[in-house]
C-alpha cells in the first residue's frame, strides 16, 4: 500500500509514435527506474474538451499520488481537479498556470530547432527550407523563429516556406504538405507535426529533413539529418523520486538540451564539418554560451523585438506570436 | 521533376485511397445497401495490410491482407444487416467503432516501425518520358487498380448482366426477388466487394501513401469517401472526377499556403469541404438525373417471402 | 392494332379438357404463421387451355401461383411437369421449364429501361441491342407496342402491364400465369390481351388466369377452379355459369345487386372545374388541358379513362395536394378554391380517397386510429385541440367506422399494413364517408377488391350522393362506372370530354373517347 | 438448416422490451469471453465496466455530465430520422452553437447580469439552428443531399472555431495559447450538486420529456412520423415535406447548439480548439440505439456514457487499453441491433424443403 500510484493522461493514443508515445516512454522509464516502489496507470485518447476533467479526477480518486497531464489543453481541468485534491501532486505539461500542488514543465525544443536551422542552411542548395506546422500556437511559432534564427546565423538570406496542416498528426496530410513544399522548390524539410510521413516523403524524393519527437532514422535512413527527441524520462523519474522522498514542490521547469529533456539524434547524412558545427552549437547552448533568442532580433516589419545583447525572457518566449524578420508567412492575429 | 507533373502525382496519391474506398461503396449503395462503416473497414485494412507486409516482406501480400481484412468486417456487417435486417445506419456506425478499436489493438505491435512501400511500377522507356511518363506510367499497382476499378465498375454496372442485376436489386428488391434474383446473395457480394475496396484503400495508406502504421491514420477519409459517393450521384466516372477534385483542392491549399496567400490556413483547409458543397449544389439542380441514379431501396431492409 | 377484332369470333366458351397435362399440383399446403393460405390444393393445367383461378380476396390464389412459379416454397405437396415430379425452387427454374408469370403487383424496376427490365427475366447471353430488336418485333406482333429504350418511371400503368406481358412472351413459355392482368387495362386493351391469349392457346400454350372480373372469365376461360379460405371448393366450366353463380361459389353466399334509388332533387353544383389547366409537374407527368366539369349535389359523376391519362394529376389538383394556378378554376360550393391546400378543402366539406391505399391513403406502420387523424386533423372533428391529439376520440371513431363499414381485422386497432387490401379500402372510404362529405372524390374505389366488398363500397357511394352530396368517381373499370354513375366523362391525354348521362352512352363510344375522339375539339390543338 | 425471418404482422411489444435485455446478456457473455482471453478476471472486468461507475456519487454525476449532451443531441436527431431527414452534422451544429453562445462572455466579458446566461443559451440555440438551416436550405432550394452537406459543414465549423480561438478570440492574458478567456461566473451554468453535474443536465431531461409529449401527443409529432414513414401520405394529410425538413434541422440544430453552449458554459468554462469528444457523432448511435424514441434515447445515452466511464475505469484499474473499450462498445451495439430484429420478425431455423411427402 505504500506504493506510489502515478497516473498519466494522454491526449492521443500511445500508438501515435509522436507526442503521447514519447510521454508513455517516460512512464515506462519511471517503472524501469523505480521498480516496485511505484505503480503507473494511464488513460489514453482523452479529448481536451469536457472529458479531460473526468479522466484526471478518475486518476486522483483511484489513489494516484502524482498525476501527469501531458497536454496544454488539460491545463484548466488539471487546476480544477487539483483544487479538489490538495494532497495529490499534479504535473502539467506546457501550461502556464500553477498551484501549490500543480507544477508545470515543458522542454526548450526551440534549442534543438536552432540547431537544425543551422544545419538546414548549411545543407540547402536552394537556400529555402519548408516547414510544416501543426497549429499556429506560441510553441510552434517559437520553433519556427528559432529555426530561422539558426539558419540566418549561417545564411542571412535564408528563406523558409511555412504550411499549416491544422492537425497534430494525420500522416496523409503531412505527406501532402511535404510534397507541396518540395514542389515549391524547397530541398530541406522541417516539421512540427508528429508523424514520420514528411520524412518518408523527403527520403523518397531525395530531399532531407529532420525527425520530430523521436529518432525517426528508421523511416528515412538517407533523408534524416537528425531529430529533435522529446525525452521526458529524466524529468519524470526525478519528479517521481521527489514525491517518494517528500521533497516535491510546485515548480516551473523548462528544460532544454542541458537538462536532457531535449536530445539530438545522431547527426547523419551530412558532411563532417556540418556535423561538427552542429555538435559545437549543441555544446554552446548546453553550456549557456549561446542563447538562440539573443538580440538584436527584428520582427517581420523591421521593428526591434529584442535589443542588442539582450536575452529574450521566458515570459515573452512563452507567448510568442510574432515572426522574426525574413519569414514571409502571416500569423492570424 | 517539373512542377506540374509532381503536383499531379501528389493529387493522384491523395485521391487514390478516397477513390478506392468510394468505388466499393458505390457498388454497395447501387445494390441498395448503405454501409457507413467505411472508415472502420479502412483502418483495419491499413493495420492488417501493414502487418501482412511486415510479416512476409511483401507489400503485395500486405495489400491482399488489407483486402481480406476489409472483407472480414464487411461480412460481419452483411450478416447483421442482410440476415438479421439490423438498421444499416446504426450497424455501419458500430462497425466504425469496432474497426477503430480492433485496429488499435492489433497495431500496438507495429508502432514506430517503418513500413514496406508498394513499389512504383517503372515501365522501361515509358515511365521516363517527360511529364506523362511519371504521371501515366510510374505509379504503383493500386493507383492503376483504382482506375481500373472505376472503368470496370462503370462497365459492369452499365454494360453487363451482373451490373443490371445489381442495379435492379438496388432499385426494387421486391421485384428482383419475384423474378428469382437472390437479393441477399447479390447484396452480400456487393457488401464484400465494398469491404475489399475499403480494405485496399486502408492498405494504400499504410503501404503506399505513408508506409507506416499510426493509430487513427485514416483520419476521416472513410467519411469523405462516403460523401463522394453521394456527390457522384452513384456514377463511377463522376466519382473519379469528385475524388480527384477533392484531392486537388486539398493539395492546392498547401501550395497556396506555401506560396504565401494571406488567408488564414483554417479557411484554406476548409476549402475542399466547401468546394464539395458548392459542386453538389450545382449538380443537384438536375433532379431527374439524380432521381434516376439514386438507388430507390438504399438503406431499406429486405426480407424475402419464402 | 394489327387485327380487326370484329372479324374474329369471341374466344372462349366450351370445354376443351383434352390438351396434354403440362403442370399438375398435388396437395399443396402453405402456412404463413397462423394463416393457412393453401390447404391441400390440387390443380391440373393443360396445354391449349385458359384456366381461371377464382376466389375472394385472401382466398390463396396469389400464394398458389407463386408456389407454381417457384417464388414461394410450399410446406407440403408435389409438382409434376408433363407427368414427371419436379422441384421448382426458384423462378429461374420455373422459367427454364417454360413457366412465365405476370405479377399482380408489378415486378418492374422504375429506374431501368424497358429492355433492361425484360432482360432481367431472360437467361443471360443476349446482347441488349438484339433484345431491343426482339422486343420491338414481338410487341408489334402482338399489338402491344413498346419502346425498349424508355425508362419505366416515365410510363403509365397500362404500358407497364404490357411490359410484364411482353417480358413473359419473350420467354416463349408453355404455361403463362397471369395474376389479375386486366385490373389496370381499358376495355380495348383488355380485348387486345384476350386476342393475344387466344392466339397463345391456339399455339398450344396453357394459361392460368386470375381475375375478379367474372364477366371476362366467363368470356374467355375454358375451365375454372374456385378457391375459398385456401381450399379448392369446386371446378367448373365458367361458360356454363352466370356471374352471379360464380360469385356465390366464391363467397359462399349471395352477392346482392346494387340499389340505385332515385337521384335526389337536383341541387346546385357543388364541385365545378372551370377551364382547369396545369403544366406537367414533373418530367413523367401529364399536362391537364382546359378541363370543365360540374358535379351537382345528389349525383355520381364518373371519369373513365385509360390509366396514365391525367387521372392522378387531376386527383392531386382536386384534393389540393397540388395547388391550381388559377384559384377560380376549382369552385367548391361556390367558393373559388384552387389556391387552397388539402386541409382547407377538407374543412369546406370535401373528402378524398386516392388510388394507392398503402402509402398514400394510409400509413402502413400506423394504427387505424392514427390513420384517422391523417385526414381529419384539420376538419374540426375535435381530434386536435391546441396542437394536442385526442387519441381516445380517434379510437372511438375507429370503432364506429369499423362497425359501420364492416372492416374486418384480427384484433383491435391494428397497424394499417395488417389489414387485407379490401378491408383497408373499406376503411379508407369509410373514414371519409363517416364525415358525410359534401363533395367526395374517389380514385379507383375498388381496385383489386373482391366482388362482395366492391358491391358494398359502390352502394355506399351511391347512398352518399342520394343524401345530397356530389360524388366524383375516377375509375378504369367500366362495369363499375355503369353501376354507379349518373353521368360519365372521359379523360384522355389530359383532356376531359363533356359529361353525358350514363344512359345515353355505350361502351363503344366510351372506348372511342378514351382513344382521344373528342380531344381538343374546338380548342387549341395539343402536341402528342 | 438455415436461418429464416418471418415478418410479424405488427411490431411486437413484448420483444421491444425483451430484446435489449437479451442483447445485454449476450454482450455480458461475449465480454466475459473476451476479457478472459485477454487474461483478465471476467467478473471483475465486467464489474468495472458496468457497476463500478454506478457506485460513487462523483461517477454517477460524471455519468450525467457525459450522457446529457448525448441525449440532448440525440433527441433532436431522432426527430430528423423519424421524419426521414438525414442530419449527420450535429457535431457542427454543436460547435457553432457553442461559438454563438460564447460571443457574449468572450467579446463582452464586462456584461455580467442575470440576463447573461439566458441570452447565451438563446444565442447557442440560435447558432445551432443557423448551422442546421444551411443544409436544410440547400436541400429545399437545390435538392442537395443533406447527408453530405451537413457532414461537410462539421469540418467547416470546427475549423472556424479553431481560427477563432487561435486568432480573434484568443485570451489576451493567455500568452497567445489557443484558448479564449475564462467565462465569468455570470456566464457559467451552476453545478447541481457537489460534483460536476450542472444545470445543463436538466435541459436533457426537459428535452426528453418535451419530445416524448410532442412525438406521442401532438399533431406536430404525428406529422413527423407520417412524413417519415410515408411522404406521399403526409402530403395527402396536408403536411409539407419542405417545412418538415426545415423544422427537423432547426430543432435538431437548436438542441445540438444548446448542448454545445451548455458544455462550454457548464463544463469547460471557455472556448478551446476542441470542445467535443465527438458528441455529435456518438449521438447518432445513441439515437438509433434508443430506437428513435425519447425514452429509449434517455436509456441509451446513459448506457453509452456508462461504457465510456467503465472504459476509463478499466484502463486505470485493469490496465485494459482504450481499444478494448471500443471493441466492447462495438460489440454491445451489434448485439442490440441484432436483437432488435426480433421486434418485427420471428426467427426460425428451418430444414430445407423436401419436395415430396406431406407435412414434415
Ligand atoms: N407473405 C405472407 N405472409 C403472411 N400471410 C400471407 C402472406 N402472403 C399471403 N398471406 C395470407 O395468405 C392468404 C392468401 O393470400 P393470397 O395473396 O394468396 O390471396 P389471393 O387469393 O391472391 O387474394 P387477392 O384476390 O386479394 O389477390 C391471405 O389471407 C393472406 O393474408
Ligand atoms: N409479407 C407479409 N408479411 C406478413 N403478413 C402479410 C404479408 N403480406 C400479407 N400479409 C397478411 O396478409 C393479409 C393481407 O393480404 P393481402 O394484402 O394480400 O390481401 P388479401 O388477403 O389478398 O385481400 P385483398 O384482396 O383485400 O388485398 C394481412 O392479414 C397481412 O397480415
Ligand atoms: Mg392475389
Ligand atoms: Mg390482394
Amino acid at each position: 500500500a505504500d506504493k506510489l500510484k502515478v497516473g498519466f493522461i494522454y491526449v492521443g493514443p500511445i500508438g501515435d509514435y509522436g507526442w503521447s508515445y514519447q510521454h508513455n516512454q517516460g512512464r515506462l522509464a519511471i517503472e524501469a527506474a523505480l521498480g516496485d516502489k511505484v505503480e503507473t496507470v494511464y488513460i489514453e485518447n482523452v479529448s481536451e474538451g469536457p472529458d479531460a476533467e473526468r479522466a484526471i479526477e478518475r486518476l486522483a480518486r483511484d489513489g494516484a499520488g502524482l498525476i501527469y497531464s501531458t497536454s496544454f489543453g488539460f491545463m484548466n481541468p488539471t487546476l480544477k481537479v487539483a483544487k479538489k485534491f490538495p494532497n495529490v501532486k499534479f504535473e502539467h505539461a506546457t501550461g502556464y498556470k500553477r498551484a501549490a500542488n500543480v507544477s508545470t514543465y515543458s522542454a526548450r525544443f526551440y534549442e534543438g530547432r536552432y540547431v537544425i536551422g543551422q544545419i538546414a542552411a548549411r545543407m540547402s542548395k536552394t537556400g529555402t527550407a519548408g516547414y510544416i506546422g501543426s497549429f499556429p500556437i506560441p510553441e510552434v511559432i517559437r520553433g519556427i523563429n528559432a529555426f530561422m534564427l539558426g539558419a540566418q546565423s549561417v545564411d542571412p538570406d535564408f528563406k523558409v516556406k511555412i504550411v499549416w496542416a491544422n492537425s497534430w498528426y494525420d500522416p496523409g496530410k503531412e505527406a501532402d504538405a511535404a510534397k507541396a513544399l518540395l514542389d515549391q522548390g524547397v530541398d530541406v524539410l522541417a516539421q512540427h507535426t508528429d508523424s514520420p510521413a514528411p520524412l518518408q516523403v523527403a527520403e523518397e524524393r531525395g530531399a532531407i529533413g529532420f525527425g520530430q519527437a523521436s529518432d525517426m532514422i528508421k523511416f528515412a535512413p538517407k533523408g534524416q539529418l537528425t531529430a529533435i527527441v522529446d525525452d521526458w524520462s529524466v524529468y519524470y523519474v526525478n519528479r517521481t523520486k521527489a514525491v517518494l522522498d517528500g521533497t516535491w514542490e510546485s515548480t516551473d521547469t523548462w528544460g532544454g538540451l542541458d537538462a536532457e529533456m531535449v536530445l539530438m539524434a545522431p547527426f547523419t547524412n551530412m558532411p563532417e564539418d556540418v556535423a561538427n558545427a552542429a555538435k559545437e552549437t549543441v555544446e554552446k547552448i548546453r553550456s549557456g554560451k549561446l542563447h538562440p533568442f539573443t538580440g538584436p532580433i527584428y520582427k517581420q516589419n523591421g521593428e526591434l523585438a529584442v535589443a542588442d545583447g539582450i536575452l529574450l525572457d521566458d515570459q515573452a518566449m512563452l507567448g510568442m506570436n510574432w515572426y522574426v524578420k525574413g519569414i514571409d508567412d502571416q500569423l492570424p492575429q | 521533376m517539373g512542377g506540374y507533373e509532381s503536383i499531379i502525382l501528389t493529387v493522384i496519391t491523395a485521391a487514390t485511397p478516397l477513390l478506392l474506398a468510394a468505388i466499393g461503396e458505390l457498388v454497395v449503395e447501387r445494390s441498395g445497401v448503405l454501409n457507413l462503416g467505411v472508415e472502420g473497414m479502412m483502418i483495419v485494412g491499413a493495420v492488417l495490410g501493414f502487418a501482412g507486409a511486415q510479416a512476409t516482406g511483401s507489400a503485395y501480400i500486405g495489400a491482399l491482407c488489407a483486402l481480406g481484412a476489409g472483407m472480414g468486417l464487411a461480412l460481419l456487417f452483411g450478416f447483421l444487416t442482410l440476415h438479421l435486417v439490423a438498421n444499416q445506419v446504426a450497424t455501419g456506425l458500430a462497425l466504425t467503432l469496432l474497426g477503430l478499436g480492433l485496429a488499435g489493438m492489433i497495431g500496438e505491435a507495429f508502432v514506430g516501425q517503418p513500413g514496406i512501400r508498394l513499389e512504383r511500377l517503372h515501365i522501361p522507356g515509358l515511365s521516363t518520358l517527360p511529364f506523362i511518363g511519371p504521371v501515366l506510367f510510374g505509379q504503383d499497382l493500386l493507383v492503376y487498380l483504382s482506375l481500373a476499378l472505376v472503368a470496370g465498375v462503370s462497365f459492369v454496372l452499365f454494360r453487363t448482366r451482373a451490373g443490371l442485376i445489381i442495379r435492379a436489386v438496388g432499385d426494387n428488391h421486391g421485384s428482383a426477388h419475384a423474378l428469382g434474383v437472390s437479393v441477399i446473395r447479390v447484396r452480400y457480394f456487393a457488401v464484400l466487394f465494398g469491404g475489399a475496396c475499403a480494405g485496399l484503400a486502408g492498405g494504400y495508406l499504410s503501404l503506399a501513401y505513408t508506409p507506416q502504421w499510426v493509430e487513427g491514420m485514416t483520419a476521416g477519409r472513410g467519411w469523405i469517401a462516403l460523401a463522394l459517393v453521394v456527390f457522384s450521384t452513384w456514377r463511377p466516372l463522376r466519382l473519379l472526377a469528385g475524388a480527384y477534385l477533392f484531392g486537388a483542392v486539398g493539395i492546392l491549399q498547401f501550395h497556396a499556403q506555401a506560396g504565401g496567400v494571406a488567408i488564414p490556413s483554417q479557411f484554406l483547409t476548409a476549402l475542399p469541404y466547401l468546394a464539395t458543397i458548392v459542386v453538389l449544389v450545382i449538380i443537384s439542380r438536375n433532379r431527374v438525373l439524380t432521381r434516376i441514379n439514386t438507388p430507390a431501396c438504399l438503406g431499406q431492409p429486405f426480407v424475402p417471402d419464402r | 392494332m394489327t387485327q380487326d377484332h370484329e372479324t374474329n369470333p369471341p374466344p372462349g366458351a366450351g370445354t376443351r379438357r383434352s390438351g396434354e397435362v403440362l403442370l399438375e399440383a398435388r396437395g399443396i399446403t402453405k402456412q404463413f404463421g397462423d394463416v393457412r393460405a393453401n390447404d391441400d390444393v390440387s390443380l391440373v393445367l393443360r396445354a391449349g387451355e385458359i384456366h381461371a383461378l377464382l376466389g375472394e380476396n385472401g382466398a390463396g390464389k396469389s400464394t398458389l401461383v407463386k408456389i407454381l412459379y417457384g417464388a414461394l416454397e410450399p410446406n407440403a405437396g408435389t409438382l409434376h411437369w408433363r407427368g414427371a415430379p419436379v422441384r421448382i425452387s426458384s423462378p429461374a427454374e420455373a422459367r427454364a421449364l417454360g413457366i412465365g408469370m405476370v405479377f399482380q403487383h408489378f415486378s418492374l424496376f422504375e429506374a431501368l429501361t424497358v429492355a433492361e427490365n425484360i432482360a432481367l427475366a431472360l437467361p443471360g447471353g443476349t446482347p441488349l441491342r438484339d433484345l431491343s430488336k426482339r422486343i420491338r418485333s414481338v410487341s408489334q406482333d402482338y399489338g402491344l407496342a413498346l419502346d425498349p429504350d424508355a425508362i419505366v418511371a416515365d410510363l403509365p400503368v397500362g404500358i407497364r402491364q404490357r411490359i410484364e406481358i411482353v417480358r413473359c412472351l419473350l420467354q416463349e413459355p408453355k404455361l403463362i400465369i397471369m395474376d389479375e392482368p386486366t385490373s389496370v387495362l381499358t376495355p380495348q386493351e383488355a380485348d387486345q390481351l384476350f386476342l393475344t391469349l387466344e392466339r397463345l392457346t391456339a399455339e398450344g400454350c396453357a394459361i392460368l388466369y386470375i381475375s375478379h372480373r367474372l364477366e371476362e372469365v366467363k368470356r374467355i376461360c375454358h375451365h375454372a377452379t374456385i378457391m375459398r379460405h385456401g381450399k379448392v371448393v369446386m371446378e367448373c366450366d365458367p361458360a356454363q355459369e352466370t356471374a352471379g353463380s360464380l360469385a356465390r361459389l366464391m363467397v359462399g353466399s349471395a352477392v346482392h345487386d346494387l340499389k340505385r334509388g332515385a337521384q335526389a332533387a337536383e341541387g346546385g353544383p357543388r364541385l365545378e372545374l372551370r377551364g382547369l389547366s396545369a403544366p406537367p409537374d414533373g418530367p413523367f407527368s401529364v399536362a391537364l388541358q382546359d378541363i370543365n366539369l360540374s358535379v351537382t349535389g345528389g349525383e355520381v359523376v364518373a371519369i373513365a379513362g385509360i390509366a396514365g391519362n391525367g387521372q392522378g394529376e387531376l386527383f392531386d389538383l382536386l384534393s389540393g395536394e397540388r395547388r391550381a394556378q388559377d384559384s377560380g378554376a376549382i369552385v367548391i360550393d361556390g367558393t373559388a378554391s384552387g389556391h387552397l391546400g388539402i386541409t382547407l378543402r377538407r374543412r369546406q366539406g370535401c373528402g378524398f380517397v386516392p388510388e394507392e391505399r398503402l402509402g398514400h391513403g394510409a400509413v402502413p406502420g400506423l394504427r387505424l386510429s392514427e390513420n384517422i387523424v391523417l385526414t381529419r386533423h384539420g376538419t374540426g372533428d375535435g381530434l386536435v385541440r391546441g396542437g394536442m391529439l385526442d387519441m381516445g376520440l380517434a379510437r372511438r371513431m375507429e370503432q364506429r367506422i369499423k362497425s359501420n363499414f364492416d372492416v374486418r381485422m384480427s384484433h383491435d386497432d391494428p397497424e394499417a399494413r395488417a389489414l387485407s387490401g379490401g378491408n383497408l379500402q373499406k376503411f379508407v372510404i369509410g373514414r371519409e364517408l363517416d364525415r358525410t362529405p359534401g363533395v367526395l372524390v374517389v380514385n379507383q374505389p375498388t381496385w383489386g377488391v373482391d366482388a362482395g366488398a366492391a358491391a358494398l363500397i359502390r352502394q355506399e357511394l351511391i347512398d352518399l350522393s342520394r343524401q345530397g352530396s356530389a360524388v366524383l368517381v375516377i375509375s378504369q373499370d367500366l362495369d363499375e362506372i355503369f353501376e354507379v354513375a349518373d353521368r360519365i366523362a372521359v379523360i384522355s391525354r389530359g383532356h376531359l370530354s363533356p359529361a353525358e348521362p350514363a344512359a345515353q352512352l355505350t361502351r363503344e363510344r366510351i372506348g372511342l373517347l378514351m382513344g382521344g375522339l373528342e380531344e381538343g375539339q374546338g380548342k387549341a390543338g395539343h402536341a402528342a | 438448416m438455415r436461418l429464416e425471418l418471418e415478418k410479424r404482422a405488427e411490431h411486437s411489444r413484448t420483444m421491444a422490451v425483451l430484446s435489449p435485455l437479451l442483447a445485454l446478456v449476450l454482450t455480458l457473455i461475449s465480454g466475459a469471453i473476451m476479457f478472459a482471453l485477454l487474461g483478465q478476471d471476467p467478473v471483475r472486468a465486467l464489474y468495472t465496466f458496468f457497476i463500478e461507475p454506478l457506485t460513487a456519487s462523483w461517477s454517477l454525476q460524471e455519468l450525467v455530465v457525459k450522457a446529457a449532451p448525448l441525449i440532448l443531441i440525440a433527441v433532436g436527431l431522432a426527430v430528423c430520422y423519424l421524419s426521414n431527414t438525414w442530419n449527420i452534422g450535429a457535431e457542427g451544429q454543436f460547435t457553432f452553437g457553442a461559438i454563438a453562445g460564447s460571443l457574449l462572455p468572450i467579446v463582452f466579458p464586462g456584461f455580467e447580469s442575470p440576463l447573461t446566461l439566458p441570452l447565451m443559451l438563446l444565442m447557442g440555440i440560435a447558432g445551432g439552428m443557423l448551422w442546421g438551416a444551411i443544409p436544410a436550405f440547400l436541400k429545399i432550394r437545390f435538392g442537395a443531399n443533406e447527408i453530405l452537406t451537413s457532414l461537410m459543414l462539421v469540418y467547416v465549423a470546427q475549423l472556424f472555431l479553431d481560427w477563432l480561438v487561435r486568432g480573434p478570440w484568443r485570451d489576451p492574458e493567455g500568452f497567445n495559447f489557443p484558448e479564449s478567456r475564462l467565462f465569468s461566473d455570470a456566464a457559467i451554468l451552476q453545478p447541481l450538486a457537489d460534483g460536476r453535474m450542472h444545470v445543463g443536465a436538466l435541459f436533457a431531461l426537459l428535452a426528453v420529456i418535451a419530445m416524448s409529449v410532442i412525438l406521442m401527443k401532438t399533431l406536430k409529432g404525428f406529422e413527423v412520423r407520417v412524413l417519415g414513414q410515408a411522404p406521399r401520405a403526409g402530403q395527402f394529410a396536408g403536411f409539407s415535406r419542405n417545412k418538415m425538413v426545415l423544422f427537423a434541422f432547426l430543432l435538431s440544430g437548436g438542441l445540438a447548439g444548446l448542448a454545445g453552449i451548455s458544455e462550454v458554459s457548464g463544463s469547460i468554462n471557455q472556448l478551446t480548439p476542441v470542445i467535443s469528444p465527438g458528441y455529435g457523432f456518438t449521438a447518432i448511435i445513441v439515437a438509433f440505439l434508443g430506437r428513435l424514441n425519447p425514452i429509449g434515447i434517455f436509456i441509451a445515452g446513459f448506457l453509452l456514457a456508462l461504457s465510456y466511464l467503465g472504459g476509463e475505469a478499466a484502463q486505470v484499474s485493469l490496465g485494459l487499453s482504450d481499444k478494448t473499450t471500443r471493441v466492447f462498445q462495438g460489440m454491445l451495439l451489434f448485439y442490440v441491433l441484432a436483437c432488435d430484429t426480433l421486434i418485427l420478425y420471428r426467427i426460425r431455423l428451418t430444414r430445407a424443403y423436401a419436395p415430396s411427402g406431406k407435412e414434415a
